[in-house]
C-alpha cells in the first residue's frame, strides 16, 4: 500500500472550561478527544462511531485543522498539518473537504447556490471567470443528482436531502484527497437517507478520496465504511475493519452498542446487552477503564488502568484488558464475556 | 390651608441657599432676608433713593458726613431688639456686622470705600472713609451686606449663622429647609410695631410653570414673574384680578461688544448692529417690563440720556436699511454672520431672541448657542464671548456699574480672574479711566453727574457696550394680599412688614 | 373481536385559515383495543404527533383544527365531550409521553411535585400517601433511590432518567392507554434500549395499551403488535407486525423496509426510494405516493386509494396492490 | 448559594469603580465654572479666586480623583456648593420622595400590569389582547412628561382633585399627593410589564412542558397559573429590573412636572447651577441604585430558578 | 445515476421581500407606515410645506389661538406654531432614524468582532456593555448630555452612546450563534479568509434582528430627544423640536395651549406608528427577540 493519506497521532482535545473570572472557579475542563491515533489510506473509507457527545465532531475537526488540537499531530499526506501557518493551512484545505451533519444549517442562507458551490473554487483561484464557474458548478451538481438549472436558487428552497447533495457537491469542487463528513445522513429520512448513503458511495468509488465517515448508527456504517472505529468518551475502544467490528467484536462496549440498536425485522440478530446507567461526563471521565461504570464484565482492575489499545488481531484494536490478543487473526468470540452475549455469527 | 394669616411667596430657585444678609449669593433668598433684616437706612418702601436726601432713618436715626465727605457719623436708634431674646442693638452689632460685610462677605468689593468704622459710642457709629462719596447711602449702607445682624448671635452660632440668623427686621426664621424654603413668623417685638401677618413662607420652586400652577391654583400668593414676552398678559388671562407689582427701571440689560473679535472691532460694524436693534421694539415685546433704554444707565437714573435729548447721529433709531449701508460701508456687503453665546434663562433667551430677529432683517447672522445659565457666566467670564448679553439690577449709582462694565481694571480674562468689562474697553481702544477717577473724586452730586453724562456719550461714539432695555422685576400678586404701599423701583423683593390680608 | 379501547375514524386536522386550510391528516382511521400495542410510523412531518395530539385533543389552537372525524374512547365520544369532562381523561385514562425529555418537564418544580400533581388531579389521597406513591412510580421506572431524589429539579437528571420520570407521571394514574410520541429518539442508542425495556416492563405490569410513534420500525417491532404507515398525512397501511415484515402491501412500506440499512446484511447497495418526502397538505389529489411511486398508474394521480382489507389484519391503501391481490383472491 | 451571591456583589465593584471614574471626568469637563454659578454674575474676581481654593478646586486633576474616591467610599461628598447642607443631607432629605415615586408607581404597574398580560395571553387574539396591545401601544408612545403634564393640568388644575405643587407632609396628604405623578408612571410601567408578561406566557404556553401538564389533566387555570406564569416569571424578573430602573429615570421628567422633591430634579438642578458635589453624589446614588436593582434582581432569579440555584 | 426529479418549494421570501410583506401586510401597518411616511415627508419638505420662517417673530401677534393664517396659532414670540412643528419634526425624526443608524453600525462591529473573536476584546466589549446595559437609556442620557451639554450633535452623540450597547449585545449574541453554525465552519474548511468569511456569511446573517432594533430604538430614540428636549438637556432653542415645544408650550399654557397638544400628538402618533411597524418587522424577522 501507497503512503498514509492521513495520520493521526495520539490526538487529544480539551476545551478549557472558559468562562470563570475574577473570583469564580472556571468550569471543569472538557476532555473531548484523548490520545486517539489512526491511518488511512487512499480510496479508503473509516467510519467513526459512538454515542452522542463522545468526540467524534471533535475529532472530525481537529483532523481539517478546524480546531487546535491540544496534543499530539495530524499529518496529511506527511506534512504535520498542526504546525503550517495560516496561509499554508489554506492551500492545505485543497486538499481536504468536510461535509457537515445538518443540511440546514451548512448552507449560508443569504446565497445561491452557485455562490456557494463555487466559494472553494474561487478561494483557490481555480475558475477564472463566471462562464467557467458556472460551467463547473453545473457539472458538479450533475454529479450528486440535481439538476444544473437550479444552481440560482437560494438554499431555502431545498429540502433536506437536496442540501446535502449540495454540501457534497461543495466539498467535491476543489477534487479533494480527503474529506470528513459528519453525520451526513442522520437528520434525514429513512427514504431520503438511503439516496445519499449510495450517492457517497459511488463518488468515492469514482474519485477514490479517502473519507472519514462520522456516525452513530451502525447500521449506517455498515453500508459504507471498510474500516470502523468504536469511540466512547474521547477514546477509541475498539477499531478494526467492518468485519471484525460486526462479527468478532471484541469490546464489550462495541457488543453493547451493536446489540442496542434496534433492527427492523423480527428476529433480532443480537441478543440485547442492556447496559446500565449513563454516559459519564466528558467533564468527569473515569479513572481507569473509562467504561468501567457501565460495563458488565468490570473488574478491579479496571478502576485503576486504563488498557492500552492494543491489537487483539491483524487489523482489529481493542481498549479493554479482557481482549485478549489472538494471533489467529479470528478472534471467534469475544473476551470473556458470557458465550450466549456475543453477537450470533452469520448463517 | 391658605389662610390669611400667610403670606406665601414661591421664588424661582432650586433651594434656600442662606439667610444671612451677608452671604446670600442668590437673588432669591433676599426675599426672606428682606424681612428678617434691616440696614441702618433705607428708601421709602418700594422705591429706590436717587440721592442720598431720599433714604429714611431705620436703625439709624440721623447721620452727619464731614465736610471733606470723609467721615460720616451715625445716630442708632436705641430699643431696637434682636429676634429669639439676642438683646439690643447696639453700636457694637453695628460695627461688627459692617467688619464682617467688608472682611467676609460675597460682596467684599462694595465695601472697598470704607477705611474704618468705629463704634464711638454705645449708640453712635463712626466711619472714615479712603474717598470722598456723595452717594454713600445709596452705594455703600444700603447694601444687602450692611444689614445690620446681632454680634452675639454670629459669635454663638459660628458657621450655623448662615442658616439661622438673626436680625432685627419684622419676622424672625421658624426653619429653614433646604427643600422646601424659608418659614418666618411675626416677631413681636419689633421695633416699629409687629408686622399685620403672622408669617411668611417663602417657598422654592424652580420650575417657572409650576410656580404659575402654584399662583393660580391659589397655593401661594405671590409669584416672581417670568421675563418672558407675553407672560404677564398670559396669566392675566387666565385670571384678570391678579394683580402686577414691578419695579422700574428694572434689570440693566446691556450689550457687550467684544472689541477682540473681528467684526466688532469696526466700530461701523457696531454703529450697525445699534441700529439694526429697536430698543423701543426689544422692550415692547417685553411689555410690560421692558423699558427702552438709550445709554448704559437709564433715561431715569441721573447720568441717564434720554431719546431726544441725544444728539441725533448717536441715537441709532431702527433703521435695517440704514444699517446695511453702514456695513456695506464697513466692507461687509453680504452683511456679516458670527455665534454668540447666551444663557437659557428666559430673559436672557427672550431678549437675545428677539435682537436676533431684529439683525436678521439687516444682514447680521447671529447664531445662538444657548447654553446653561451658570455656563453662560462662565464663558463670559473666560472671555469667549462675542456679543453678550448681561443683565444686573444696580441702584441709581452710576460709578457702580461704569466701574464694573467699563474701567481697565475689569477687564475680563480668559483664566476667568477677571472682571466684567467684557469688551475690553480701555485696552483694545481707549477707554474711560480718567474720567472713572474724576467721578471718584467729586464731592458733589452735581459734579458726579456731569461726569457720568459725559462718559455716557463717549460711549454711544465708542459703542463698547449698549443699553439694550431694562427689564422691571416683577411678581404676581394675589388680590388678597395687600403690601400696604406701591411698588415703583427697588431691589428684587418686596418687604411684608405692613402687608394684610383679606 | 373485543370493543376496542380507542377508536378513530376518518380524523382530518387543518392548519392555517379556514379559508384556505392547509389539510395536514387525511381520514385517518386507528383502533387500539385494550391491552394492545400498536405503533406508528412514518417520516418526518407525516402527521404522526398531529395524530396522536388529537386524541386528547391538544393540537394547539389555532392555528390547527380538527375538521372532522370521530375518536371514541370507550365508547364516549371524545371530540363532542366538553373540554371539562376531557380534562378528567386527560391523565387518568389517557396519559401521554413526548419526545423530549429535556423540556416536557417543569424546569422549575420538583419532581416529586410534578409526578404528584398527576395523582392530585385525579385522586383524592393525603400528602403521604402521595410521597409513597411518588416513590413506588420512581421505584418502577428504575430511578435509583428514589427517596433522596425527590426534591432534584429535572436539570439534574440525564435525558434518560428524565424520560422515565416522564413515564411515571404517564403512568401515575394507571391509564388504560399510553401514546408516547417518539419517546426514544433524542436518547442515545444504549439509553434508548433501557428505556423501550422499561415500557415493555410497565406494559406488562400495568397491562397499559400503547400507542408507540416513530420513524424508526425497529423501535416499534422492538414493542409493538400493529404497525400504521403514515405518509403524508394518510395512513397508507394497517398491519401486525409479522405480516407487515413480511409481506408489505404498500409500495412505500416496502421501499422502506428495503432501504432501511441494516446491521447483519451486508447489501453493497440500498435501495433508493426517488424524491422527497411532499410537505404535508401539498398534495390535494391522488395517491400522496404517485410522485415517487415505481409501481404508479394513472388511476393514482386522479383518486386517493381506499383501505383495501388484504388479511382480517392487513390493510393497505394502494390501487396497485389491492388489485394484485383481488386478482389472487379471486 | 451564599458563594453565588457573594461573587455577584464583588462582580458589581469594577462596575461601581468604573461609573465614578467616568462621572468624575464628566463632571471636569463639564462647561461652566461652579464659582460663577455660586456666587453670581457680578462676583468680585477675588470673591471668586477664594471659594475656588476653598472647594478645592484649584488642585491637580488627580489629587482632586482621589479625594473623590475617598469621599464616596466613606459617604462624605462634602457640602453642596450651592445650598448650605451637607450633600449626604440633601441626597437623604430626596431619595424618600424618589423611592416613594418608584415604588408606588411599580405597585401600580405589577398590580395591573401582569393580570392584564395574563389576560390578553389567555385570550390571545380576542378582543381583550387586541385591546391590551393598543393599550400597551399608545402607552409606550406617550412621553411620560406629556402624560404627566396632561393629568396635571385636568386633574389638578381644572377639577382641582389633586394638589399641584410638592409633595406634602403628613402621611395622608403624601399619599394624596403621589396619585398623579405615580400614575404617570406606572401607565407605562403596566404597558411595558403587561408587554412582557404576555409575551414571555405566551412563550411559555408554548413550551413542552406545559402540554405535558395539559396531558396531565391539569385545568387551564392551573396550567397558566402553576405551569406557566411561575416559568414566564424569569424573564420577567429581569424585565423588572429593567422596569424599576426606568421608572426611576422616568421619575426626574415626573418630578420636575410635578414639582416634586426627589433625586432627579435634584440632579438636574444640580446640572444647571453646576454644583460638582451634589451632581457627584447623584450620579453615584443612581448608579449605586442601578447596581443594587440589578443584584437584587439576579438574586431574584436565582430564588425562582432552580436551574441557578440549586448548585 | 439518474437525476430525480425535483420538487422545488417555491423561493422563500428573502429580507427585503419580508419587510415588503411587514409594510404592506395588516391594515394597522399599512395606516402606520402610511402615517411614518407622511412625517417624513414633512420633515423631508419642510422648508417647502412650512407656511413661516419658524424663528421670525411677530410680536403684534404672539399667543394667538388657531386661525386661518396660524392653524395651531402662534406662541410668546408670534411665531407661527405650525410651521414649528414642521420643522421640528426634522429634529425629532433625524433623531430618530440618525442615532440607531449609528448606534447599530457602531455597536454592530463591536459586536460582530467581539463576538467573532472573543479573547480579550470580547471581555472588554461584555463588560462595557453590561455595564451600560444596566443603566435604562434615558437616565445615560441625561447623565451624558449633562457633560456635554445639549445641542444636535450633542444629543446624537447621547442616544448613540445610550443605544450602542444594545446593538453590541445583540450583534455579538447573534454571531456568537451564526459562528456555531456549520456554514461558518464549512467556509473555513473551504479555506476562505476571515474577513470575507464575516462580510460574507456573518454579517448578512446578523442582519435581521439588528433591523428590528433598529426600529424598535427609532421610537425610542424619538422619545428620548423629547425628553432631554423637554429637561432642557436636548435640541436648544431657537431651533424647533417637539420636546421643547412642549417645554416652552408649558410655561405658556394660560396664553395658548395648541403648541403642547400638537407637540404631544405629534411625538404620540410617530411613536405609535413607528412601534406598531417595529412590532410587525419583528414578528416577521425575529420571533426570538423579547
Ligand atoms: N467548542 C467546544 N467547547 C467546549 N466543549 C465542547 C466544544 N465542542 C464540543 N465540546 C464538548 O466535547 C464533547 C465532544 O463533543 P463532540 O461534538 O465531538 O461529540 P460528538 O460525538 O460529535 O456528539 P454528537 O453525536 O452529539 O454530535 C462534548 O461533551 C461537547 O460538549
Ligand atoms: N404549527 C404548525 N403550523 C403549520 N403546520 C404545522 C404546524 N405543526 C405541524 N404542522 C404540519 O403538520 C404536519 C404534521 O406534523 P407532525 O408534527 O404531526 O409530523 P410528525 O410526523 O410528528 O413529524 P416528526 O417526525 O418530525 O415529529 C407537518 O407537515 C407539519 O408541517
Ligand atoms: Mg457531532
Ligand atoms: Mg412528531
Ligand atoms: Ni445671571
Amino acid at each position: 500500500m501507497n503512503q498514509p493519506i492521513i495520520q493521526a497521532e495520539n490526538v487529544g482535545k480539551i476545551f478549557p472550561g472558559g468562562g470563570g473570572g475574577l473570583w469564580r472557579p472556571a468550569p471543569p475542563d472538557v476532555r473531548a478527544v484523548d490520545g486517539v491515533s489512526f491511518e488511512m489510506t487512499r480510496g479508503e473509507t473509516l467510519a467513526v462511531v459512538g454515542e452522542s457527545g463522545c468526540g467524534k465532531s471533535t475529532l472530525g475537526r481537529l483532523l481539517l485543522r478546524l480546531i487546535e488540537p491540544s496534543s499530539g499531530r495530524v499529518l496529511i499526506e506527511g506534512t504535520d498539518i498542526t504546525t503550517l501557518s495560516g496561509a499554508e493551512m489554506r492551500q492545505m484545505r485543497r486538499k481536504v473537504q468536510m461535509v457537515f451533519q445538518d443540511p440546514y444549517g451548512s448552507l449560508s442562507p443569504r446565497r445561491t447556490i452557485a455562490q456557494l458551490i463555487a466559494e472553494p473554487l474561487q478561494v483557490f483561484g481555480l475558475v477564472k471567470n463566471r462562464r467557467q464557474m458556472r460551467e463547473r458548478v453545473a457539472e458538479l451538481l450533475t454529479q450528486v443528482g440535481l439538476p444544473p438549472s437550479v444552481m440560482d436558487r437560494n438554499p431555502r428552497q431545498f429540502s433536506g436531502g437536496q442540501r446535502q447533495r449540495i454540501g457534497i457537491a461543495r466539498a467535491l469542487s476543489v477534487d479533494p484527497s480527503f474529506i470528513v463528513a459528519d453525520e451526513p445522513v442522520s437528520a434525514l429520512d429513512v427514504s431520503i437517507q438511503a439516496q445519499i448513503i449510495n450517492l457517497m458511495q459511488d463518488l468515492q468509488q469514482e474519485k477514490q478520496f479517502s473519507f472519514l465517515f462520522i456516525a452513530h448508527d451502525l447500521a449506517v456504517v455498515r453500508h459504507i465504511a471498510h474500516r470502523v472505529a468504536v469511540m466512547y468518551l474521547g477514546q477509541v475502544m475498539e477499531i478494526g475493519t467492518k468485519r471484525q467490528i460486526y462479527e468478532v467484536p471484541q469490546h464489550p462496549y462495541t457488543q453493547a452498542l451493536l446489540s442496542a440498536a434496534p433492527e427492523a425485522r423480527l428476529d433480532r440478530p443480537y441478543r440485547r446487552i442492556v447496559l446500565k446507567g449513563d454516559v459519564p461526563s466528558p467533564t468527569a471521565v473515569p479513572e481507569g477503564c473509562s467504561f468501567h461504570t457501565r460495563c458488565p464484565l468490570a473488574q478491579g482492575i479496571c478502576r485503576v488502568e486504563r488498557p492500552p489499545l492494543a491489537q487483539v488481531a491483524p487489523g482489529q484494536m481493542a481498549a479493554c484488558h479482557f481482549a485478549a490478543p489472538n494471533s489467529l487473526g479470528v478472534a471467534a468470540a469475544g473476551p470473556s464475556l458470557d458465550k450466549s452475549n456475543s453477537p450470533r455469527a452469520r448463517a | 390651608q391658605n389662610s390669611s394669616n400667610v403670606i406665601r411667596i414661591a421664588v424661582s430657585a432650586g433651594g434656600p441657599r442662606s439667610v444671612d444678609p451677608n452671604q446670600t449669593t442668590q437673588g432669591a433668598d433676599n426675599w426672606s432676608t428682606e424681612q428678617m433684616f434691616e440696614q441702618l437706612v433705607r428708601p421709602r418702601d418700594g422705591q429706590f433713593a436717587t440721592t442720598d436726601d431720599e433714604y429714611v432713618p431705620t436703625l439709624a436715626t440721623s447721620w452727619e458726613a464731614s465736610d471733606d465727605g470723609l467721615t460720616w457719623v451715625f445716630q442708632i436708634r436705641q430699643g431696637v431688639q434682636f429676634h429669639k431674646g439676642f438683646g439690643e442693638m447696639t453700636a457694637e452689632d453695628v460695627v461688627h456686622s459692617f467688619n464682617r460685610a467688608r472682611f467676609d462677605g460675597v460682596n467684599t468689593a462694595v465695601m472697598g470705600n470704607i477705611a474704618d468704622v468705629q463704634a464711638s459710642g454705645d449708640y453712635e457709629v463712626t466711619f472714615t472713609l479712603t474717598g470722598p462719596d456723595p452717594l454713600f447711602l445709596g452705594s455703600t449702607v444700603f447694601q444687602n451686606g450692611a444689614s445690620i445682624v446681632s454680634k452675639r448671635a454670629e459669635e454663638e452660632k459660628g458657621e450655623g449663622f448662615n442658616t439661622d440668623s438673626i436680625g432685627t427686621g419684622p419676622y424672625q426664621l421658624d426653619r429653614f429647609d433646604i427643600e422646601n424654603g424659608v418659614f418666618l413668623s411675626r416677631f413681636e417685638d419689633y421695633w416699629d410695631g409687629p408686622a399685620n401677618i403672622e408669617r411668611v413662607e417663602c417657598l422654592y420652586i424652580a420650575d417657572t410653570t409650576a410656580q404659575t400652577l402654584a399662583l393660580i391654583s391659589g397655593d401661594v400668593d405671590i409669584i416672581e414673574a417670568v421675563r418672558a414676552p407675553g407672560w404677564v398678559d398670559q396669566i392675566r388671562q387666565r385670571d384678570s384680578s391678579l394683580l402686577v407689582d414691578m419695579t422700574n427701571p428694572g434689570s440693566f440689560m446691556t450689550l457687550h461688544f467684544n472689541l477682540n473679535v473681528a467684526p466688532f472691532d469696526n466700530p461701523l460694524v457696531r454703529k450697525a448692529i445699534a441700529t439694526s436693534i429697536s430698543s423701543e421694539i426689544v422692550a415692547n415685546a417685553m411689555a410690560p417690563m421692558g423699558q427702552p433704554t438709550f445709554t448704559l444707565s437709564p433715561p431715569e437714573y441721573p447720568t441717564g440720556w434720554a431719546h431726544d435729548e441725544l444728539p441725533e447721529e448717536l441715537r441709532y433709531d431702527h433703521d435695517p436699511e440704514a444699517a446695511r449701508e453702514l456695513l456695506r460701508e464697513a466692507g461687509f456687503p453680504n452683511g456679516i454672520e458670527f455665534t454668540a453665546n447666551t444663557s437659557q434663562r428666559e430673559d436672557y433667551r427672550s431678549s437675545m431672541l428677539i435682537v436676533q430677529e431684529l439683525m436678521r432683517a439687516s444682514g447680521i447672522n447671529m447664531r445662538l448657542n444657548i447654553m446653561d445659565h451658570s455656563a453662560y457666566h462662565g464663558s463670559n467670564r473666560q472671555d469667549q464671548n462675542t456679543l453678550a448679553l448681561h443683565a444686573a439690577s444696580f441702584p441709581p449709582v452710576a460709578l457702580d456699574y461704569m466701574m464694573r462694565y467699563l474701567s481697565t481694571g475689569a477687564e475680563v480674562k480668559p483664566d476667568g480672574s477677571g472682571g466684567t468689562n467684557y469688551s475690553h474697553y480701555g485696552i483694545t481702544i481707549p477707554g474711560v479711566d480718567d474720567e472713572l477717577a474724576a467721578m471718584q473724586r467729586a464731592t458733589t452730586m452735581e459734579e458726579y453727574t456731569e461726569i457720568g453724562r459725559g462718559i455716557e456719550l463717549k460711549l454711544q461714539e465708542d459703542l463698547p457696550v449698549m443699553g439694550l432695555m431694562t427689564l422691571g422685576f416683577t411678581a404676581i400678586r394675589n388680590p388678597r394680599v395687600d403690601l400696604g404701599y406701591e411698588v415703583e423701583s427697588g431691589y428684587a423683593r418686596w418687604r411684608f412688614h405692613r402687608a394684610t390680608k383679606a | 373481536m373485543s370493543a376496542p379501547l380507542l377508536n378513530v375514524q376518518g380524523l382530518c386536522v387543518e392548519f392555517g385559515p379556514k379559508a384556505a386550510p392547509i389539510r395536514v391528516i387525511n381520514d385517518v382511521n386507528l383502533r387500539v383495543d385494550p391491552g394492545e400495542a400498536v405503533g406508528i410510523v412514518g417520516e418526518s412531518g407525516s402527521g404522526k404527533s398531529i395524530t396522536s395530539l388529537s386524541i386528547l385533543r391538544l393540537v394547539p389552537e389555532p392555528p390547527s383544527r380538527i375538521a372532522a372525524g370521530s375518536i371514541t374512547f370507550e365508547g364516549r365520544d371524545l371530540l363532542a365531550m366538553p373540554k371539562s369532562q376531557l380534562r378528567h381523561m386527560r391523565g387518568r385514562d389517557i396519559a401521554m409521553i413526548f419526545q423530549e425529555p429535556m423540556s416536557s418537564l417543569n424546569p422549575v418544580m420538583t419532581v416529586e411535585a410534578q409526578i404528584g400533581e398527576a395523582i392530585m388531579l385525579h385522586e383524592r389521597m393525603s400528602r403521604a400517601e402521595r410521597r409513597a406513591r411518588v416513590i413506588q412510580l420512581l421505584r418502577l421506572v428504575g430511578i435509583p433511590d428514589p427517596e433522596s431524589r425527590l426534591k432534584a429539579y429535572p436539570h439534574q437528571f440525564s435525558g434518560g432518567m428524565r424520560q422515565r420520570v416522564m413515564i411515571a407521571i404517564a403512568v401515575a394514574c394507571n391509564p388504560k392507554l399510553l401514546i408516547a410520541d417518539e419517546p426514544t429518539t433524542a436518547l442515545d442508542v444504549t439509553i434508548q434500549a433501557q428505556v423501550l425495556d422499561l415500557m415493555k416492563d410497565v406494559r406488562e405490569k400495568l397491562n397499559t395499551a400503547i400507542l408507540l410513534i416513530s420513524h424508526d420500525l425497529g423501535v416499534i417491532a422492538e414493542v409493538c403488535e400493529r404497525v400504521l404507515v403514515m405518509y403524508a398525512g394518510h395512513v397508507v397501511e394497517d398491519a401486525d407486525i409479522r405480516s407487515l415484515f413480511e409481506n408489505p402491501k404498500h409500495p412505500y412500506t416496502r421501499g422502506l423496509l428495503r432501504a432501511v440499512p441494516s446491521l447483519t446484511d451486508e447489501r453493497s447497495r440500498l435501495y433508493q426510494i426517488p424524491g422527497s418526502v411532499p410537505q404535508a397538505g401539498s398534495i390535494k389529489q391522488g395517491c400522496p405516493f404517485y410522485a415517487r411511486c415505481d409501481l404508479r398508474q394513472n388511476i393514482c394521480a386522479q383518486t386517493m386509494p381506499a383501505m383495501s382489507r388484504h388479511s382480517s389484519s392487513h390493510q393497505a391503501a394502494c390501487w396497485v396492490t389491492q388489485n394484485l391481490s383481488e386478482v389472487r383472491s379471486a | 448559594m451564599a458563594r453565588y451571591i457573594l461573587v455577584r456583589v464583588l462582580d458589581s465593584i469594577p462596575t461601581i469603580l468604573l461609573v465614578l471614574t467616568l462621572v468624575f471626568l464628566a463632571m471636569r469637563i463639564l462647561p461652566g465654572d461652579p464659582a460663577l454659578a455660586v456666587l453670581g454674575d457680578n462676583a468680585h474676581p477675588e470673591t471668586i479666586a477664594r471659594f475656588r481654593e476653598q472647594f478645592g478646586l484649584n488642585d491637580p486633576l488627580w489629587l482632586q480623583y482621589l479625594n473623590f474616591l475617598r469621599d464616596v467610599f466613606t459617604f462624605d461628598f462634602g457640602n453642596s456648593l450651592v445650598k448650605n447642607a451637607p450633600v449626604a443631607t440633601l441626597i437623604a432629605n430626596n431619595l424618600p420622595y424618589t423611592l416613594e415615586l418608584t415604588l408606588a408607581a411599580m405597585v401600580i404597574g405589577i398590580t395591573f400590569g401582569i393580570p392584564l398580560g395574563v389576560m390578553a395571553a389567555v385570550r390571545r387574539n380576542k378582543w381583550q389582547d387586541n385591546g391590551f396591545r393598543v393599550f400597551s401601544l399608545v402607552g409606550y408612545a406617550v412621553p411620560d412628561f406629556y402624560l404627566g403634564a396632561v393629568l396635571l393640568l385636568t386633574f389638578s388644575l381644572s377639577l382641582g382633585w389633586f394638589p399641584i405643587n410638592g409633595a406634602g407632609t403628613d402621611f395622608a396628604s403624601r399619599m394624596h399627593h403621589i396619585v398623579l405623578p405615580a400614575l404617570t408612571l406606572a401607565m407605562l410601567k403596566m404597558a411595558f410589564i403587561g408587554r412582557l408578561t404576555r409575551t414571555s406566557l405566551l412563550e411559555v404556553l408554548g413550551r413542552d412542558y406545559v402540554r405535558t401538564a395539559r396531558a396531565k389533566g391539569a385545568s387551564e387555570r392551573r396550567v397558566v397559573y402553576r405551569h406557566g406564569l411561575r416559568n414566564a416569571l424569569l424573564p420577567l424578573s429581569t424585565g423588572l429590573g429593567l422596569s424599576i430602573l426606568s421608572t426611576l429615570s422616568g421619575s426626574v421628567a415626573v418630578e420636575l412636572v410635578f414639582n416634586r422633591p426627589g433625586i432627579g430634579r435634584l440632579l438636574i438642578e444640580a446640572i444647571t447651577e453646576r454644583d460638582y458635589p451634589v451632581i457627584q453624589a447623584g450620579v453615584v446614588v443612581f448608579a449605586s441604585v442601578v447596581v443594587i436593582v440589578n443584584l437584587l434582581m439576579d438574586l431574584v432569579y436565582v430564588a425562582v430558578d432552580p436551574r441557578i440555584r440549586v448548585q | 445515476m439518474a437525476t430525480i426529479e425535483q420538487d422545488f418549494a417555491p423561493p422563500e421570501p428573502g429580507l427585503s421581500q419580508r419587510l415588503r410583506r411587514v409594510f404592506f401586510g395588516r391594515t394597522a401597518t399599512v395606516i402606520a407606515t402610511i402615517t411614518v411616511a407622511l412625517f417624513i415627508f414633512v420633515a423631508a419638505f419642510a422648508p417647502w410645506l412650512a407656511p413661516y420662517d419658524p424663528m421670525a417673530q411677530s410680536f403684534i401677534s404672539i399667543n394667538k389661538p388657531p386661525s386661518w393664517e396660524h392653524w395651531l396659532g402662534t406662541d410668546q414670540f408670534g411665531r407661527d406654531v405650525l410651521s414649528r412643528m414642521i420643522w421640528g419634526s426634522r429634529n425629532s425624526l433625524i433623531f430618530g432614524f440618525l442615532s440607531p443608524v449609528l448606534a447599530a453600525l457602531i455597536g454592530g462591529t463591536l459586536g460582530v468582532l467581539s463576538g467573532y473573536f472573543g479573547g480579550i476584546l470580547d471581555r472588554i466589549v461584555t463588560r462595557l456593555v453590561d455595564m451600560l446595559l444596566s443603566f435604562p437609556e434615558l437616565l445615560l442620557a441625561i447623565l451624558v448630555a449633562a457633560a456635554l451639554g445639549g445641542g444636535f450633535w450633542n444629543v446624537v452623540a447621547v442616544l448613540t452612546v445610550a443605544f450602542t450597547p444594545g446593538f453590541a449585545r445583540v450583534a455579538r449574541a447573534t454571531t456568537l450563534s451564526v459562528k456555531q453554525e456549520p456554514y461558518i465552519e464549512s467556509a473555513i474548511a473551504a479555506g476562505v479568509r476571515t474577513p470575507v468569511i464575516i462580510l460574507r456569511h456573518v454579517v448578512p446573517n446578523i442582519m435581521a434582528p439588528i433591523v428590528v432594533l433598529m426600529t424598535l430604538w427609532a421610537a425610542s430614540s424619538i422619545r428620548l430627544e423629547a425628553t432631554l428636549s423637554f429637561l432642557g438637556i436636548g435640541t436648544q432653542p431657537p431651533a424647533p423640536s417637539w420636546g421643547n415645544i412642549i417645554r416652552e408650550g408649558l410655561a405658556n399654557i394660560f396664553a395658548t395651549s395648541w403648541p403642547i397638544i400638537a407637540g404631544g400628538l405629534a411625538i404620540t402618533i410617530v411613536v405609535l406608528a413607528i412601534s406598531i411597524i417595529g412590532d410587525q418587522v419583528r414578528d416577521e424577522l425575529d420571533p426570538e427577540i423579547n
